[in-house]
């Protein structure tokens, strides 16, 4: 559920946003809802972590398979969002804006 | 469309998206009850099989191993987009930059912290599929312990210390030597990617096969690529600097 | 247990919505920075400490930087324009 | 299967920081020369792993992680005639592209090659990959190289802002398929595709299972910009280089139908085996709006390269007529379209790229008579125009055959083949009348029905020679021409589509590693009622591409009248083509809960 929330707030801050930095950070915000989903999939009651140093082998652990998954994503997450804020300070650099409503170059 | 109707068609579509991951996620297990069964059998089969103690790092960097390196890649290529994006105030224009020397007592501390910041990232990259953390998490601190080279001392300080071609050549070899690793076991006659070296001890730093190998590629790879990211957006003050000054 | 999860959850809900409403960048980037660091204790409380340490790694250090810098270049520009 | 497969995907994502490490100690031109060889071999890899798919599927484990009692351990790689095709497509168009830039990005290093590779490692990973979490990683990598290619000139405000609604729109369509994948993820606790088809098939078809394919539906559909998720797609077209656009019209947008296809027969098709019909009318649905938009929004362009890019979203719609109509039949005709389109659509690109460079504009009205020298350019122009409308025996011609014949059982095949012929007509009307104004000189000086566009010019002194520029470009127009008139395709790719859509035998080839039996198939003998249609798809485009350059000649008070009547609908529809990041923003949570909303009432049991 939490998820779900972060999803769908991420995405209202997208539409609303007056700033293109406020939207790249909401598009990540909008991003971490699926780690969370993941993570939250993969969880189990009283599990451990799956990492089997200093717990004996036997103990019921957490899904690993997910974890990776996240750990991925969460590169991805950042990658995506330097490439955002980089577009957004060239964009500023040009124009001297970072209001969406004054970038109007591409109509019709 | 003006803002008032932005709002209106994003406030329908978004309550049709609430009401439709709601209904979606109502379709899980109860929290709490993962069902299986890959993470399952991986938990079971995983410490006889490559004897790493952090599955996790095995799922990463053998069962799942083709991901990683996708990842690897997307990283190198935002790399590569930021200094194709960024690429008017490389190096020449800010070769100039002047920094206002910063305190005696700032510099002594940067120049302890450093090493030690660095020294725990290696050190978070060495045991990452035996405790937690690993290639990614060492190699963002790491990147992280350099920059503190211009925090403490200044810019060309920083400059000398990661000389941009030594850089790029690093990641490159970062993202180069996991694709390599692939081909060579493919040549030694296993599948791509397989795990080919000696399994080790549970629990030590020469458990796992292959897995260290990839694992201080990703390490470099994640280092190298983070340091040009963290150099890109501070090229792009640095040339303000210039244009100020 | 559950109630550090609960609370964890509602504080990553809570914080999303204030990073999505504030307008103001500085503010957002502050909030920002608090985010990941709870989304970083919601992940260990889900006992997923590789994934927590990557979070920890990219909204300590990854995040502050490129945002700070960005923030830091426009405000500069918009200085000397006026 | 051999390791040809996995080093067709490995070879160019190993090429990539190979020439960006050797970028700094290497002489320029061999870095330039090492990235077009490891995409030419590449592609020569990947024709071979084509010519061995069609012997049966076979899968490959990374890692040599055979599944154990039906649990897939590992990633897979599981290649059929289809993927091997698309990913071949990509691997020559590639090749092209960087051949095409020679010298043209000297400015930048080996940076433009080395994004390209990494796009085409990408797209190869993404084509072959049989394990749903491990597409998501490619089509990312493919994404992430997209974002930076498009807004390769960043001198300007335009490709900047293109760029940042393309990284917006798609980063966003990621997320809806990675929550998708979750709950698919949920319920059946594997990745790999066959297994998850498997596990669903026995459950029932609750919220999830409906939620998670409307999930993963909708972030395809905004990779392959369909309306209404096509926004991004026009802008960042529009401000591509030339050879970027080549890569995204032939193949990018094509892969997100392709993921559809992929994910909907490998693992939503046998759970909803009983409700094909809704599935159906609701992407071909999707198809025709798209279909129209983009045929209408193109034809308003003078932009050229914009002209170009709605008339792909129109192409898209088709597609998805295509592949909406989930029969193998259906399938095959879209591929055909795709192979046709792809090289066509990449010749006239190219086209584009000349006239920037050597013309210094792509607006078709100032370019008008410019390009009376360049004949090869021209002639090149026509070529790959008509083999668009593709007249009979020409160009995408079996593809439209097979649409029809496709559609007769499953749409009816009157209607499907008007409404294609009209989509058609207008989008290479737009393509033929802009040629004819700029290669020939035909036509008015003024046009106030087009889009008003920003100027933009080519600052660069053309140093490159013009024979380099025009040859790939004419290559690629005789290629797409060509292929209409090659007899053995029809029937092999409708084997292709055979194998793709039989989502039993894929399971068992994955899981149980159980060999596949290779079907065969003739050719649907030819028919006088689709010739018909060809002709006249073929000189309706012209007629109008004349209507529309000599309007002026027709009676004042018609031209009244149809002002009157097609202007406003038309202002609408450009007014949505706005620009701002949030509207697109806005549409995408709209159309996403419209397909939720619509599966919701047609799917549930």
């Amino acid at each position: 559920m939490l998820a779900v929330w972060l999803l769908l707030v991420g995405l209202f801050g997208i539409v609303t946003s007056k700033n293109l930095i406020h939207l790249a950070l909401c598009v990540t915000v909008a991003q971490s809802g699926t780690y969370v989903l993941l993570l939250a999939i993969g969880y189990r009651e009283h599990g451990t972590a799956p990492i089997f140093s200093d717990v004996p082998r036997s103990r019921r652990a957490v899904d690993p398979v997910v974890q990776a998954l996240t750990l991925t994503d969460v590169v991805v997450g950042v990658t995506v969002a330097a490439l955002l804020l980089a577009l957004a300070v060239k964009a500023h650099e040009h124009t001297g804006t970072l209001d969406p409503a004054e970038l109007r170059e591409l109509r019709g | 469309m003006t803002r008032t109707g932005r709002i209106a068609l994003s406030a329908v579509g978004l309550a049709g998206m609430a009401a439709m991951l709601a209904w979606g996620v109502a379709g899980l297990e109860p929290f709490g009850h993962y069902p299986g069964p890959y993470g399952t059998l991986l938990n079971a089969v995983e410490p006889g099989e490559r004897h790493a103690a952090n599955v996790v790092a095995a799922v990463v960097f053998d069962y799942r191993g083709l991901d990683t390196l996708g990842e690897e890649l997307i990283l190198f290529c935002a790399a590569t987009g930021l200094a194709f994006l960024l690429r008017e105030n490389r190096e020449e224009n800010t070769r100039g930059v002047r920094d206002r020397v910063s305190s005696d007592g700032l510099r002594a501390a940067g120049i302890v912290a450093v090493p030690v910041v660095v020294l725990l990232a290696l050190d978070m990259v060495a045991h990452g599929y035996v405790t937690p953390g690993g290639g990614f998490q060492g190699g963002v601190a790491a990147a992280g312990g350099l920059l503190l080279v211009y925090l403490a001392g200044d810019w060309r300080a920083l400059r000398r210390a990661a000389p941009l071609p030594v850089v790029d050549t690093a990641e490159a070899g970062g993202a180069a030597g996991f694709a390599v690793l692939g081909f060579v076991t493919l040549i030694a006659g296993g599948a791509f990617l397989d795990n080919l070296l000696p399994f080790g001890t549970f629990g030590t730093l020469t458990s796992g096969g292959t897995i260290p190998v990839a694992n201080w590629c990703a390490g470099l790879e994640v280092t190298a690529a983070f340091v040009l990211i963290f150099l890109e957006f501070l090229e792009e003050i640095m040339a303000e600097r210039v244009r100020d000054s | 247990m559950i109630g550090v999860q609960i609370a964890a959850l509602a504080l990553v809900g809570g914080l999303a919505l204030a990073v999505v409403l504030v307008h103001d960048v500085l503010r957002v980037a502050m909030l920002y920075g608090v985010y990941g660091l709870v989304l970083v204790v919601l992940f260990v409380v889900f006992q997923a400490p590789d994934v927590a340490l990557s979070q920890l790694a990219v909204s300590t250090v990854a995040f502050p930087l490129i945002v700070v810098t960005a923030l830091a270049k426009v405000k500069r520009r918009e200085r000397r324009n006026r | 299967m051999s390791a040809l497969v996995p080093i067709a995907c490995a070879l160019p994502l190993l090429a990539a920081p190979l020439v960006a490490g050797a970028g700094h100690w290497l002489p320029r031109r061999g870095a330039d020369v090492a990235g077009i060889l490891a995409a030419a071999a590449t592609a020569v890899l990947a024709a071979i792993v084509l010519a061995r798919s069609f012997g049966g599927l076979s899968a490959y484990w990374f890692g040599g992680w055979r599944p154990r009692d039906g649990v897939a351990l590992g990633i897979t790689f599981a290649v059929d005639p289809l993927g091997a095709g698309i990913a071949l497509l990509a691997a020559v168009l590639v090749t092209v592209a960087l051949v095409y830039s020679w010298r043209y990005f000297d400015e930048v290093g080996t940076l433009f090659h080395v994004l390209v590779l990494l796009f085409l490692g990408g797209a190869i990973g993404f084509s072959y990959s049989g394990d749903l979490f491990n597409i998501f990683v490619f089509l990312e990598l493919m994404s992430v190289a997209a974002f930076a290619l498009t807004a390769f000139r960043i001198g300007e405000e335009g490709p900047i802002e293109g760029a940042f609604n393309f990284a917006v729109t798609n980063t966003l369509g990621a997320v809806l398929i990675l929550f998708g994948i979750g709950l698919l993820y949920g319920r059946t606790g594997a990745l790999n595709l066959a297994q998850i088809g498997r596990a669903l098939e026995g459950g029932n078809r609750d919220g999830l299972v409906v939620v998670a394919f409307a999930l993963l539906a909708a972030g395809f559909l905004v990779k392959a910009g369909a309306a209404p998720f096509h926004f991004w797609l026009s802008d960042a077209y529009a401000v591509a280089p030339a050879p970027v656009c080549v890569l995204f019209a032939g193949v990018m947008t094509e892969f997100g139908l392709f993921g559809l296809t992929r994910v909907f027969w490998m693992v939503f098709a046998l759970p909803l085996d009983d409700a094909f019909e809704f599935v159906r009318w609701t992407l071909v649905g999707v198809g025709i709006v798209t279909a129209i938009v983009g045929a209408v929004m193109s034809f308003l362009q003078r932009h050229v390269k914009r002209m170009l890019a709605f008339s792909s979203i129109a192409y898209t719609g088709i597609f998805l007529i295509g592949v909406g109509m989930l029969t193998p039949d259906g399938l095959a005709a879209a591929g055909l379209l795709v192979l046709a389109h792809g090289l066509s659509k990449g010749a006239l690109f190219l086209g584009t790229g000349v006239m920037l460079e050597r013309m210094h504009s792509v607006d078709e009205l100032v370019l008008r008579g410019r390009g009376r020298r360049f004949w090869l350019s021209g002639i090149t122009w026509l070529t790959a125009a008509v083999a668009l409308a593709s007249p009979p025996f020409v160009g995408g011609w079996q593809g439209h055959e097979g649409l029809a014949h496709a559609s007769s059982s499953v749409l009816g095949r009157h209607w499907t083949s008007a409404f294609v012929t009209a989509v058609t007509i207008v989008s290479t009307g737009a393509i033929l009348r802009a040629g004819a104004r700029v290669f020939l000189g035909w036509g008015d000086r003024q046009d106030p029905l087009l889009s008003p566009e920003p100027e933009e010019e080519s600052e660069r002194e053309p140093k490159r020679p013009a024979l380099l520029l025009a040859l790939p470009a004419a290559a690629l127009a005789a290629a797409a021409l060509a292929l209409g008139a090659i007899g053995t395709l029809t029937p092999h790719v409708l084997r292709a589509a055979d194998q793709f859509t039989d989502t039993r035998a894929y399971s068992a080839t994955v899981l149980e590693g159980r060999a596949p039996e290779a079907t065969q198939r003739g050719r649907p003998p030819t028919s006088t009622e689709s010739v018909v249609w060809s002709v006249v798809a073929t000189g309706g485009a012209a007629a109008l591409a004349a209507l529309a350059l000599w309007r002026r000649r027709l009676p004042a008070v018609l031209r009244e009248r149809a002002g009157r009547l097609l202007v406003p609908p038309l202002d609408g529809l450009r007014g949505l083509h706005s620009g701002h990041v949030g509207d697109y923003v806005a549409w995408l949570t709209f159309g996403t809960a419209v397909l939720g909303g619509l599966f919701a009432i047609g799917l549930r049991q």
